[in-house]
Order: structure tokens, then sequence, then C-alpha cells
């Protein structure tokens, strides 16, 4: 029984950790189901984070009160889809190779962040502590549930909005035109623009959705876990996403499941703190706890993931 | 309490002498920058408080990585500074290695000690102050669990974490105490998974001796006081209540890092640098304490108690056990 | 020699001169919305990369892991894999060096070869490893090579707590003297700075990276494999142990970025609560680099002067050191999408002298 | 000048290539319900300008009408717009997809904001039963054979409500069942009053179906004829500007002993599928045995397999007596078979490889080339140079990369190399896929050379023409076995087709 409770708690703590990888890794998909590999993640959810710490603190000094992480949650979503521009300009536009371009998205948001928040907090290396911040939801009745309830029912509304966008997700990649467009020109360029789809739009359109959807992932931590923004913020969760995503097959159900499976193993390391028997464990292994398990669970998975056929290719009408 | 020992240097100096003019004391440091809301953020405002008080130019370097410790500390021996810090622990080696290149060079280092002539070493007591807080703690406690959350596992947050278990264990012997290190002092994360994950066990108060990490145990705590219920953290190095809040912040064990570094450079400014000698600030020269903002939160039998738990400490009837 | 010339000169030189031009300016410009005066901050930037031979000696030592981390990743790319490991092969490196070092004590001339040696074994291990599991497994490599660098962090720690430790140090006992790479005379030359051998490794690196891939039959199948698998196997070449060994190499190259940091500049490893860095700016260095011997040394010339100069522009001139992220990021920028550089630099060409720009 | 009878005017068209011009001046009118051939050699530009009338390409000058109005045709949107739909020669369809989600792709019927499967599923199936094109409209393509997925490409132009339709090369990978078929597919089109432009090298199927056929040569047009009043020969005398014979030169095989013997092989295909179900066959020194079958059947897996590149379940393949089952390919290469793969670009070459270094794909693990180690570029160079002088491959010098030769020169070089290894077995898969007609006959002559030097050869092709020319025996293959053996000599297309067609072929013309 007592351990019962301790699973709903887990699945709590499972929640606050995935939310952001599960934003994220969204936002790839919908990159990468485009054709344009996404390796600057990482930088699009420092934009954000960056952002929603920035656009909070503003809104809270002018008194915007409970409003305020809403904007910033904006801020962050609008600011990502700014830096993914840069992606899709390179990439789309001038055919640059797309994992340098995503490289330089990390360059550039780990720089240009650091850098905005020093002039604008009198060189502070980090934002103001944010006082008006996401608190956890409870939805009525639902949270009384056991186990579940406290497990699934008491969350950030920031998680809430994440599992509507995995189905969102799901349903516009899945069910709509739009969706169908996009998957084909991941898929086979050529013939979407035989079919008179603009493959440049849809890919600046794909690339532009992962940047808000990072962006909202980024603003994520910031709002719900630090409460402020810094260089190391958001520290490799972007590459965690990006691996949730590649393990999660493209899928929008299979990354969520892999997002959650990055926050579960995350979430078991301090679980088993609480434990005697861990006491004799090394402290490292169990920080090292969610990449192991990872990796084997990845060797020990039968199947390999496949990539949208044309993903990491310029589009050339020209070539075949 | 803390009041009067913060105002012993400073304060006899008449304020806003010109005295230092030209004088230039430089601080290094580590990869956490001078606002983490604690240590580092103790450090410079006392340095400012220096600038402010006598006129010396005082600057900070903050390091990109462990190599860039010796090159910016460097940095000011290159530019003649008359004292150079290195803020914390980790910069216990590089500070020796500049120390002993650079002979004429005068250095003081936090935390850390260091074994050359120019070099004057400054640690505190902080398991005696963590024992305080520990009597705050195991006496407050209405759940009988109480959780400890550290940065790096290193011996100066091993003396929180034995004076805090001592402290606790000297009047609630039966609480139970969760230790959980984060493993990193710039995760505010990680510090609120390990809050959460502590409060969901029953803990009601966690103390956290983990720098900006510590910003995430107390967002985790004000996330459970809004949904109604009642958890505590007790902050660290500075009082921390005036950045968290009343209704969180229990009380905090401050460490007067800011006090250290004046007294320190003052000493200097003075013509009193103690090269090659270590001072360690404990209870008896109010290094570290509680503040007074505690008489808001914690009960006034509870800080009577402490008071005596104090006394014994500093009369050396009790000796607080450093791991 | 004249093919390494051709490996060089195969794009203009003109388009890295002309992004590394934008990137700067473009760094000028952010300097400029913040305030701030560029002209002050390069000048101080230089100053404190050139300033003294104590700075220079400095700003080598910030170059050479870079030099290797960045072959590591322009290695692995020769050869279509993407590795962005580097980060911890280099973690690796330093533990197999430390480990040597410390534990070891012999006479220096088979002490220090064999630290080397077991932090580049050590490093192209753990590069091989996600080689491996790609090859085997089919599991992508980006996956594992993450998740090995949050591993390698945390295992190299558990190492040094568990076996290495100096009492109430946050890091290990320091090496012996006998496998030590620092270069004692120059240094002390060079106002102490912390000059070592692992410079020339990483140059004889670079010059291995071209024999090896160029000059061998070993080169051959990798590059062969690197680009067209298939023909490779119709070949009769086997691409899964290529792929593992291309991991491995690549992890050599990182894993004695990490040996020379311990064995050349701090003499110990000390418990890390975060990675160093100097892998994924490997990536970078890499990608700057065009993914040759030569370019990668250059790129690792100027990504490591900048980043060691920052922190002369912070003092001197008050400029956030994070500039210098984005005036590399732009550089990049403007390298990838060369479009943009080509455009700029035709008109100025045409003046000049008429050539058809392919 | 324009007429309103007329689909498709172009005017002057002109397409610049670097270092070549595509299109010279093409004008060619397109006349509303006929079908009108577009006959000339590889490179002759008929792909370009059917590409440029698509939107694919822009022209570098002259001007297009469609239905009689001057348009600008900057995008296959616009294309589409104007009812112009393209069957391209490489299929253009998402492999992932269903039928019915790649003919809607760009035009999505919708409910809400969603679109409507059923909806589109029910107009496919009534455009496809209405020009007697069944598909199964939730078959994905992956899973569907090559006929059916040309099907799926008409469809997509005539769920557009394409008028004028553009076959670039349709029948190049159909069984002469399917390709019947599909001439009763166009027929039926043009009577619905389409337009339609057929590119083809195949005279019969441009004189059983085209109303008229323009010739190209060199990016110019040569002529343009009513099939009615031509003949055959006329028409392959325009497009390669001299009579030409249709028949190779050779004296008959001396057969000696078997130097290749395959017994009972199964192997399984990409998707764990059998694909060979028992292939028996054998090969003499001296002799080239054809195998005719249609794409798909089983020709890759069993190109495969012998040559270590898949895995047999079961069976036997014997080089000279020595089992060659399931080695690894370099031991069976040691062993004395050369491939010419039948995807050059996948297999044969590096393509960003020098040529130098693409001569030696094989060889460069043994001396001269590889001496301790290390290459001896200078002997690799010296092969190089040897090579390509014998066998006169036009490239600028041996350190150009491979990517930046022409299809028949890159096929040269593959042939070199591969002969050059004097070989007891050459196993020659589609070896002049892409080639011009003088590339062919130096293909083809090379061929018989090696088996007049003693070699078996085992020559795999989807060109009827080429098995009957080239072979002293035909194997024929379908769905994994071989169902017949035939005399070139004795032969006829009917005869091998029906075998080709097989009872237990992939039934994909039948649906
Ligand atoms: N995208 C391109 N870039 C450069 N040259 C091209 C391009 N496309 C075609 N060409 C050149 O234009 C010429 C005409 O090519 P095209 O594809 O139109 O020939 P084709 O008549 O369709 O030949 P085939 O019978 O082989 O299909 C060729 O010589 C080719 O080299
Ligand atoms: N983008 C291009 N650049 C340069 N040459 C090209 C390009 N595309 C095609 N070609 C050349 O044009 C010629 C004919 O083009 P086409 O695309 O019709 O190919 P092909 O060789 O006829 O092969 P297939 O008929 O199998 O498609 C080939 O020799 C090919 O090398
Ligand atoms: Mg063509
Ligand atoms: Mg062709």
């Amino acid at each position: 029984m007592d351990l019962l409770l301790k699973l709903g708690e887990l699945i709590n703590i499972t929640l606050v950790f995935s939310t952001a990888l599960i934003f994220t890794a969204m936002g790839g998909i919908f990159s990468e189901k485009s054709g344009v590999v996404n390796i600057g993640l990482e930088g699009l959810m420092v934009s954000g984070a960056f952002a929603a710490a920035v656009a909070t603190y503003t809104a809270e000094e002018a008194g915007m009160g409970a409003a305020s992480p809403w904007v910033g949650l904006i801020a962050a979503l609008l600011f990502g889809v700014i830096f993914s521009l840069i992606h899709a300009v390179a990439t789309v536009t001038f055919k640059a190779d797309q994992v340098v371009s995503g490289v330089v998205i990390n360059f550039l948001a780990a720089g240009l962040t650091v850098y905005l928040v020093k002039i604008m907090y009198d060189g502070a290396g980090q934002t103001e502590t944010l006082n008006e911040v996401f608190s956890k939801v409870k939805i009525p009745f639902l949270s009384d549930i056991p186990v579940i309830g406290k497990g699934f029912f008491e969350a950030y509304p920031t998680t809430y909005l994440a599992i509507f966008i995995v189905a969102l997700t799901y349903y516009v990649l899945y069910k709509t035109p739009f969706g169908l467009r996009l998957r084909s020109v991941g898929e086979h360029p050529g013939a979407a623009d035989t079919m008179g789809i603009r493959v440049s739009r849809y890919r600046y359109l794909g690339v532009m959705i992962s940047g808000a959807l990072a962006g909202l992932g980024g603003a994520t931590i910031t709002l719900t876990t630090t409460s402020s923004f810094s260089h190391n913020t958001v520290s490799g969760q972007g590459f965690i996403a990006l691996a949730a995503m590649i393990f999660g097959k493209w899928h929008p159900l299979g990354a969520l499941g892999a997002a959650m499976f990055f926050g579960f193993s995350q979430a078991i390391r301090n679980f088993v703190q609480l434990f005697d028997f861990a006491k004799g464990i090394p402290m490292e292994f169990l920080y090292m706890l969610p990449y192991v398990l990872t990796i084997l669970v990845l060797a020990g998975a039968v199947g390999r993931a496949k990539a949208p056929s044309a993903l990491g290719e310029a589009y050339d009408p020209g070539k075949r | 309490q803390e009041g009067a020992a913060g105002d012993k240097p400073a304060a006899e100096k008449p304020s806003g002498s010109k005295k230092a003019e030209g004088f230039k004391v430089g601080m290094v440091t580590d990869i956490g920058g001078v606002n983490d809301k604690s240590f580092n953020q103790s450090a410079w405002e006392g340095l400012k408080k220096v600038e402010a008080d006598t006129g010396a130019s005082v600057k900070y370097l903050q390091s990109k990585s462990d190599a860039d410790f010796i090159p910016n500390l460097n940095q000011y021996i290159k530019d003649k500074y008359n004292l150079t810090w290195g803020i914390g622990f980790l910069m216990g080696d590089a500070i020796k290695t500049v120390a002993t290149q650079n002979p004429d060079a005068k250095l003081a280092i936090i935390d850390n000690v260091v074994e050359a002539p120019n070099v004057e070493s400054v640690t505190f007591a902080e398991h005696e102050g963590a024992y305080l807080v520990g009597v705050v703690a195991g006496l407050t406690t209405k759940t009988n669990n109480i959780g400890f959350v550290g940065g790096l596992d290193i011996p100066v947050i091993k003396r929180f974490e034995a004076g805090f278990r001592e402290g606790v264990k000297a009047v609630n012997p039966n609480a139970k105490l969760t230790i959980n290190y984060t493993g990193a002092f710039d995760k505010p994360d990680l510090g609120k998974a390990a809050a959460a994950t502590i409060y969901n066990d029953g803990a009601d108060i966690v103390f956290h001796a983990a720098g900006a990490t510590g910003n995430g145990v107390f967002n985790e705590a004000k996330d459970r006081v809004k949904s109604g219920k009642k958890v505590w953290v007790i902050g660290v190095d500075k009082d921390q209540s005036l950045e968290f809040g009343d209704d969180v912040t229990l009380t905090s064990m401050i460490k007067r890092v800011d006090q250290a570094v004046i007294r320190v450079t003052t000493d200097l400014i003075d013509g009193k640098f103690q090269g090659g000698k270590v001072v360690t600030l404990g209870l008896k020269d109010d290094g570290v304490g509680l503040p007074e903002t505690s008489t808001k939160n914690v009960p006034a039998d509870v800080l009577k108690k402490v008071d005596e738990y104090k006394a014994k400490i500093i009369s050396g009837e009790i000796k607080v056990p450093e791991k | 020699m004249d093919k390494l010339m051709r490996i060089m000169t195969k794009d203009s030189a003109l388009v890295p001169l002309g992004a590394i031009l934008l990137g700067l300016l473009f760094g000028a410009l952010v300097m400029l919305v913040g305030g701030y005066n560029p002209i002050v901050a390069y000048a101080a930037l230089l100053d404190k990369v050139f300033g003294s031979a104590y700075d220079f000696g400095e700003a080598v030592r910030e170059i050479t892991p870079l030099i290797l981390t960045g072959l590591a990743v322009a290695f692995a790319n020769r050869t279509g894999l993407f590795n962005i490991g580097a980060e911890g092969q280099f973690i690796m490196g330093m533990t197999g060096a430390s480990i040597v070092g410390i534990k070891f004590d012999l006479p220096w001339i088979i002490h220090m070869p064999l630290a080397v040696i077991a932090g580049a074994v050590l490093g192209g291990l753990w590069g091989g490893l996600a080689g491996y599991l790609k090859a085997k497994r089919g599991v992508n490599e980006v996956i594992t090579s993450i998740m090995l660098n949050w591993t390698a962090l945390f295992l190299a720690n558990y190492i040094v707590n568990a076996f290495l430790l100096q009492p109430g140090q946050q890091r290990s006992y320091e090496i012996h003297e006998s496998a030590s790479l620092t270069i004692g005379w120059l240094s002390e030359l060079m106002g102490n700075a912390r000059v070592h051998w692992g410079t020339l490794i990483a140059l004889a690196g670079a010059a291995i990276f071209y024999i090896v891939l160029w000059r061998t039959r070993q080169g051959y199948e990798l590059r062969a494999v690197g680009h067209n698998p298939e023909a490779a196997r119709y070949a009769g070449m086997n691409v899964n142990s290529n792929i593992v060994r291309a991991m491995f190499i690549g992890g050599v190259f990182a894993g004695l970025a990490g040996v020379v940091d311990v064995l050349g500049v701090f003499h110990y490893q000390t418990v890390m609560a975060g990675s160093p860095g100097y892998g994924f700016d490997g990536v970078a260095v890499a990608l700057l680099g065009g993914n040759n011997p030569i370019g990668v040394v250059l790129a690792a010339i100027l990504f490591g002067s900048l980043t060691y100069g920052s922190a002369g522009m912070s003092f001197a001139a008050d400029v956030p050191p994070e500039i210098i992220r984005v005036v590399i990021g732009s550089v990049i920028f403007f390298i990838a999408a060369h479009g943009i550089v080509r455009g700029l630099i035709r008109p100025l060409k045409g003046k000049s002298k008429k050539e058809g720009a392919a | 000048m324009s007429t309103p009878e007329m689909a498709v005017e172009l005017q002057g068209i002109t397409k610049r290539f670097p270092g070549i011009t595509a299109n010279d001046g093409i004008s060619f009118q397109l006349r509303k319900g006929e079908i009108h051939a577009l006959l000339g050699e590889n490179g002759a530009g008929k792909s370009t300008l059917m590409n440029i009338l698509f939107g694919l390409y822009q022209p570098d000058e002259g001007q297009i009408r469609v239905q009689g109005r001057e348009v600008a045709i900057d995008s296959p949107t616009k294309a589409i717009e104007l009812g112009i739909g393209m069957v391209h020669q490489h299929f253009k369809l998402v492999q992932p997809f269903t039928v019915t989600e790649n003919i809607i792709l760009g035009s999505e019927p919708r409910k809400g904001t969603s679109i409507n499967y059923k909806a589109a599923e029910e107009k496919v199936a009534q455009i496809s039963a209405q020009y007697g094109l069944m598909v199964d409209p939730k078959a994905k393509i992956e899973d569907i054979s090559v006929g059916m997925q040309q099907r799926v490409e008409i469809l997509k132009t005539l769920y557009r409500g394409a008028e004028i339709l553009i076959f670039d090369e349709p029948t190049a990978v159909l069984t002469p069942q399917e390709i019947g078929e599909l001439m009763e597919i166009l027929r039926l089109l043009a009577r619905e009053g389409k337009s339609i432009i057929l590119i083809t090298h195949k005279l019969k199927e441009i004189m059983a179906i085209a109303d008229t056929c323009t010739i190209i040569r060199r990016g110019k047009v040569i002529d343009s004829v009513n099939v009615a009043a031509s003949s055959p020969q006329e028409l392959a005398e325009k497009m390669v500007g001299r009579s030409v014979s249709f028949r190779v030169e050779k004296s008959k095989a001396q057969p000696g002993e078997k130097v290749l013997e395959v017994t009972d092989l199964h192997a399984l295909d990409n998707r764990k599928v059998p694909a060979l179900n028992g292939i028996s066959l054998q090969v003499r020194a001296g002799e080239i045995l054809g195998l005719a079958g249609v794409d798909g059947n089983g020709q890759s897996e069993l190109i495969e397999a012998l040559t270590g590149l898949r895995p047999a379940v079961s069976g036997e393949i014997r080089l000279k007596g020595q089992s060659l089952t399931n080695l690894p390919p370099r031991t069976i290469t040691e062993a004395g078979v050369s491939h010419i793969p039948e995807d050059r670009h996948k297999h044969g070459l590096v393509l960003d490889f020098t040529m130098s270094e693409n001569m030696v794909l094989e060889t460069y693990y043994k001396p001269p080339y590889n001496r301790g180690g290390f290459l001896d570029r200078s002997a690799i160079d010296r092969q190089a140079e040897r090579l390509i002088r014998d066998f006169d491959v036009r490239t600028p010098s041996i350190y150009n990369k491979a990517r930046s030769l022409s299809g028949g020169n890159q096929q040269k070089a593959i042939i070199a190399r591969e002969l050059d290894k004097q070989p007891q077995l050459l196993i020659a898969a589609q070896p002049t896929r892409g080639l011009d007609v003088g590339a062919i006959e130096f293909v083809h002559r090379k061929l018989i050379e090696a088996r007049d030097e003693g070699k078996a050869v085992l020559l795999i092709s989807f060109e009827l023409d080429e098995i009957r020319n080239v072979s002293d025996r035909i194997a024929v293959i379908s769905g994994g076995r071989i169902v017949g053996e035939v005399d070139p000599e004795l032969t006829n297309e009917e005869e091998l087709g029906l075998l080709m067609a097989g009872s237990e072929g992939k039934g994909g013309a039948h649906g």
C-alpha cells in the first residue's frame, strides 16, 4: 500500500521532469518529419527558457500577477520561433548542412542569451528570481483517485499543455492535410514538389514549429523548476529531447513514451536515495542511472528506428 | 545576533573615506557567478562594501571552466592587484600554484586552506552553525521527518551535513533524516526534484547546502505551500528569507562570507595582512549563525534552546563533529 | 603534398575568411547594441592572446585540446558518423591518464607514454562502444554518444572518488612527475604558462589523421564506408567493423585531449560537476575546419584564441565573455550558409578580376 | 498562329545546363485528343523538355501555350492548375504512404480540419473503376508492385483532372502483358479526350499507339511525322542520324566446363519475405546465359546471394565445384567472380572518390596497391591510367571525382575494373541501363569478348532485346524461380513475355 502511494509520487515527479522533454521532442518531430535535422533543439530550449524568464519578470514587475507566467510562455514560443528562423534560413534557403546549422543555433543561443541577461540585469549571470511561476493544479475529483490521482492529476499547467500538444501533434501529423504534406516533404520532397506542394514553405513551417515547441520546453524549465534563467538552466535537456525523439522513432506517442522514460529515470535517482539500501550504492551510480538505462533499453530494443527518408538533405529540384 | 558581528570591521572606520584610493582588489569565482543568491554573491557584496567604504577599486572574474582559474588569478597578479581572492573550495589548487609562482603577490581564499606565506585562508565552522539549525529543525518538525540536500559531496558540505545531523539528533533522536546529494551547485532542477522526493516522503523541513541548486528546494517548497501544505526550507550562506520569503524560509544557516572578505581586505588595507594564516570563523566569531529574521518563524522557546546550545558549543562543552 | 594543398584549397580560402570577418562584424554589432565599444573589446582580446608570453602560452593551452576533439569529430564525420560523444571520450581519456599517472610509479620513459596510451585507449574504447552499438544493435550513434557523455562524467567521478581521491580534496592525488607532459623550461620562460608536449601530440595527431585517412589501406576503407557503405560492402569491406574502428579512432583523438589536460595542465583530475565542454566545442571546430586536418588546426587556433581572449575582453572592456560564443556561432553560420558569403564576395571579386565562381 | 485544337504548343524552347544545351530552340505541338510520341537517344533532351512543360525547370528561351493561352509555368503547381499531369521516368511516390495518400497529396478532401479519408478512398475507387486502373486504395506503396505503382502515378494525374498527360518512359519497367494493358489505358484516355505525350525508346510501341511522333536529336527537333505513314526503320534513322542495325555481331558460342552451378537456392528479400524460391541454373565457360524477367522477381536477390551480399537460406552455389554459399563478398571475388552491379551509383562506385581510387575498389588491399598497410598511390594511378585508356573512359583526369562523369563513362569504368580482374565468372546486371546507343554497342562487344576468352557470363537484364541479342541461352525468372529456358534464336517476344509474367509472377498487372 505504502509502495503504491510512493508510485503515485514517483509518477508525479516523472511528469515534472518529462514535460520540457515532451514539448521539445514534439518540436523535433515537426522539424525532422519535414526533412530538417534539428540538433539545435538545445539552443531553441535555451532561447525559450531565457525569454520566459525575462518576460515573466517584466510582467511581474508590471503587476500582471498570476498571468505573468503565461506571458512568459507566449514570449518563449515567439522567441523560439525567431531563433528557429536562423536554422530555417540557413538550411532551407541557403541549403547549409543541417547539423552544422544546428550547432550554430546552440552556440548563438548559449552566447546571446547570457550576454543579454548580463546587459539587462547589471552584469548578473542569471535573471532575477521569479515569484510568479506555475504551481501544480489539482484536477477536481480525478486527483482524489488513489495513486493515479497523485500521479497524473496534480501537475503543472504546462504538463497538461504538453500532453495536449502530443495529442495535437498526432492529430496534425496523421489526420490533417498539413501533416500529410509535411511528412511527404520529409520523405520525398521531389514527389511533394510535383504535387504542387511548396517544399520550402513546409520545411520553414516544420522548423518554426519546432522552435515554438522547444521554446515552450525551455520555458517549462524556467517556470516550473528553476524560477530563473542562467547559463545552465537547460544544460543538455535539448539533447535528451533529441534522443527521446529518435528513441520514439519520430512518432509523437513513441517520443512521449521515451520522454517519460527519461523523466522517470531522473525521478528514480532521487527516489532511490530514500531507501536504506541506497546508502551502499555510490552516488555516482545513481547519477548514471538514467543514461545507462537508456543505453541498455536501446541496445535491447528490437527494430531500428527509421528516419524520414529525405532527412538531412537539402531539396534541389534539379537533382535526382 | 548577526548585527553585532556584522558591523565590527567596517563600522569602526569612518565610512566613505577614500583612504584606499588606488588600492586594487580582485576576486575570482568558480563557475557559479557572483549572483548565485548565496555564497559568491555574499563574497562580492563584501567587496562592494569595501569599495564603498574605502574607495578601493574592486573587480571580479567568473571562470568558464577549471582551466580558467589560474589565468584569471594571474590576470590580477599581472595587473599588480594588491589582493586577489579565490572564492570557494575548488579554487584551492589554483591559489596554491599562483601563490607559489608569485611570492610577492598577496592572495586569500575562502573555504579552503592553502599553505603559503602569501595566502590568507578563511574557513568557517559550518558544522557549528549547522548544528544550531539542526536544533531548530529537530524541534520544529511536526512529522518527525527532515531532509538535507547537499551540492557536491565535498568536505565543506560534509561539515554542514554532520553538524545538522548532530543538531537534530541532540534534540530529537527519533526524527528521520534523509540525506540527498545532487552532485551540483548550479542545478536548481536537481534541487527541486530532490526536495520533492524528500517532502513526498513525509518530511516537512529541508535544509539545503547546495548553492543555486538550493533555489530549486525553495521552489518546490513554495509550490507546496501554495497548495496548502506546510513545509519549510532552511536556507544557507545568506539570510535567504529575504530572497525567497518568510512563508517558506524557516531560518538560514548564515555564513558571513561577506564579513570575512571585508575583514581580510580591510586588514590588508590597514597593513595587517596575515599571510600564511588560517582564520576559522565559528559561532564565537559570529562567522556562522542564524539571522535575526528567524524570530518570524521560529518560536521563541526554540530560539532559546538554540542560544543554549550555542553557548555550549562556544564553551566547548559540545564538540560538533566535522564529518 | 599537392594533394594536401588541394584538400585545403578545395573551397576557395576566401569563404572562410569572409565568414570570419562577417562573424566578427556581427559580434561588433551585438556589442554596440549592448553599449560596448567593439574596437576596445577586440583590442583587449588581441592583447590578452598576444600581450605576453604567459598569455600566449595559455592560449596555446586552450587551443590544444580543441585540436584533438576537433579531429575526433572530424574523423568520424569523414567516415559518415556523427561523433557527438567526444565529450565523454575526453573524460575517459583524462581518467585513463590519471589512473596510470597516479597508481604507477615508473621511469618516465615508460610511465609517460603508458599514461598517454592508457587515456587514448580508454577514450577510444568509449567511442568504440558507441560504434559497436551502432554496428551490432543498430542504435543511432547520436543517442548513445549523448548518453555515454553523461555516463563517462559520473563514472570518472566515481573512479576518482573511490580510487584516486586525495583526502580532504575534491580531486585526485597528483600524478607522478614521471608521467607529466609539462615542458618545465618553456613554462618557466613563458611566465609559468602551462605549456606542454600535448600540443605536439595534437599537431602530430593532425598529421596522423591525414596519413591514416588518405595514405593507408585502413583509411581507404574508412572513407569508402563513410561515403557509400553499400559500395564498401560490395567491395568486400566489413562495414560494421569499420564503423567500430572509426569511432574508436575518433575516441582516441578525444581521449588524447583529456590525457593532455591531465598530464600537461592540471596534473590531477577533479570530481567534476559538469562536462568540461571541449567535446562539444570540438563539433564546432570540426565543422569550422571543414573536417580536414589542417582546417581543424586552424579552426582550433581561431576558436581557442577567441575563447581565451574573451576573458581579456571582459576584464579590460567589461564585455560579457559570452559574446565570443555569438561570434563563433555566426562564423560557423556564415561558413555553412556560404551562399551569403559568396554573394557578398562576388561583386568585390568581379571588380579585381573576372573569374567564374562555380 | 494558335489554333483552338492545340492542347500544348511549345515555341523555340531553349534550355542550357553547364556545358550543354539540352534543348535548342525546340518547337512542338500537341493536338487535343492525340497520342504524341517523343523519340530520341539518351540525353537528347526529352525529359528536360517535359520537365519544362511541367514547371520543374525554367526555359532560358521560348514560349509555352496551353489550350491556346500563353502561360508561364513556374512550378508544378502551376502546371497542375493548367491541367497538365506527368508520370515521371522515376516514380515520384512517397513509399510509406498509402495509395490514397499519394493520390490526394496536395489536394486533399476535407472534413473540418481533417482529411476526409472516406471521401478520398471513394473518389480513388471511382476514378480507378472509370479508367480500369484497379488498385487497393489502402495499400502502402512500398508493398505494391512496380506496375501498380505506375497506376498510382496515372491516378494522381487523373485525380487532379489533368487533360494533358505526359508519360516519360512508362514501359521500361513493365512486363509485355503490363505494357499491353497500359497501351489500352492510353487509348481509353485519348478517347476520353485527354491529350497524351509519350516518351519511349521502343519503336514498336510508337507504331502501335501513337498518332504523331516528334524526333529529337541533341536538343533539336529533327522532324515530326505522322506515324501511320512511317516505319520503324525511318524513325530509327531519324533518331540516330544513320542507318541502324538492330543486331549484335557474334559467333556461335563454344561452351566449356561448368563454371557456375546454382542448386535450389532460397533467400529472403529486405522485408524478410521469400524472394528466391529454389533457383537452379548453370553457366558454362565461354557462354552467356541471359536471365530475363520483370523487375522485382528475384533478380536483385539472386545477384546479391551470388556475390555474398545476401545470405542464402538454403541451397548451394558452386564455382568450378568449389562452394561459395554464404561466403563473404571478398572471398567470392577472390575466387574469380566479377560483378557489374545493377545500380552503379549505389554499389559500383564511391561517387566522392576519384576515378583513380575507384579503379582499385576491390583490389586496394593487395600488392602492389597496398604495401604494409600504406597505399602506393603511384601504383594505383598507373592502374587507373591504364584502364581508362584501354576502355576509353572519358574523364579529364584520373583525379576527377567519379560523380562528375556521365553515366556511360561511369559504366565503362566499372566494366573495365571488373573485366581487368580476369574473372572466371562475370555477373553483368543491367549493364547498359541508361546508356546511349554507342555505349551499349561497346558494352555488348565487351561482354562477347569476355565470353570468347572463355569466361562464363551471366547477363541479367529487363531489356528483352538486349537479352535476345547478346545471350547464348536465355533463362526466365519469375516469382523467384526459373520458369523456363529458351534458345534466343528460336524464341519470340510473346513466348518470353508469357514466361516472364509467369503463373506465379507477382500478378501486378492483374490487381
Ligand atoms: N539537372 C541537370 N543539370 C545538368 N545537366 C542536365 C540536367 N538534366 C539534364 N541534363 C543534361 O541535359 C541533357 C538532356 O537530358 P535529358 O534528361 O533531357 O535526356 P533524355 O532525352 O530524357 O534522355 P533519356 O533517354 O536518357 O531519358 C543530357 O545531356 C544531360 O546531361
Ligand atoms: N543533375 C545532373 N547533372 C549533370 N548531369 C546529369 C544530371 N542529371 C542527369 N545528368 C546526366 O544526364 C544524362 C541523362 O539523364 P537521365 O536523367 O535521363 O539519366 P539516364 O542516364 O538516362 O538514366 P535513366 O534513364 O536510368 O534515368 C545522364 O548521362 C546523366 O549523367
Ligand atoms: Mg529522360
Ligand atoms: Mg533515361
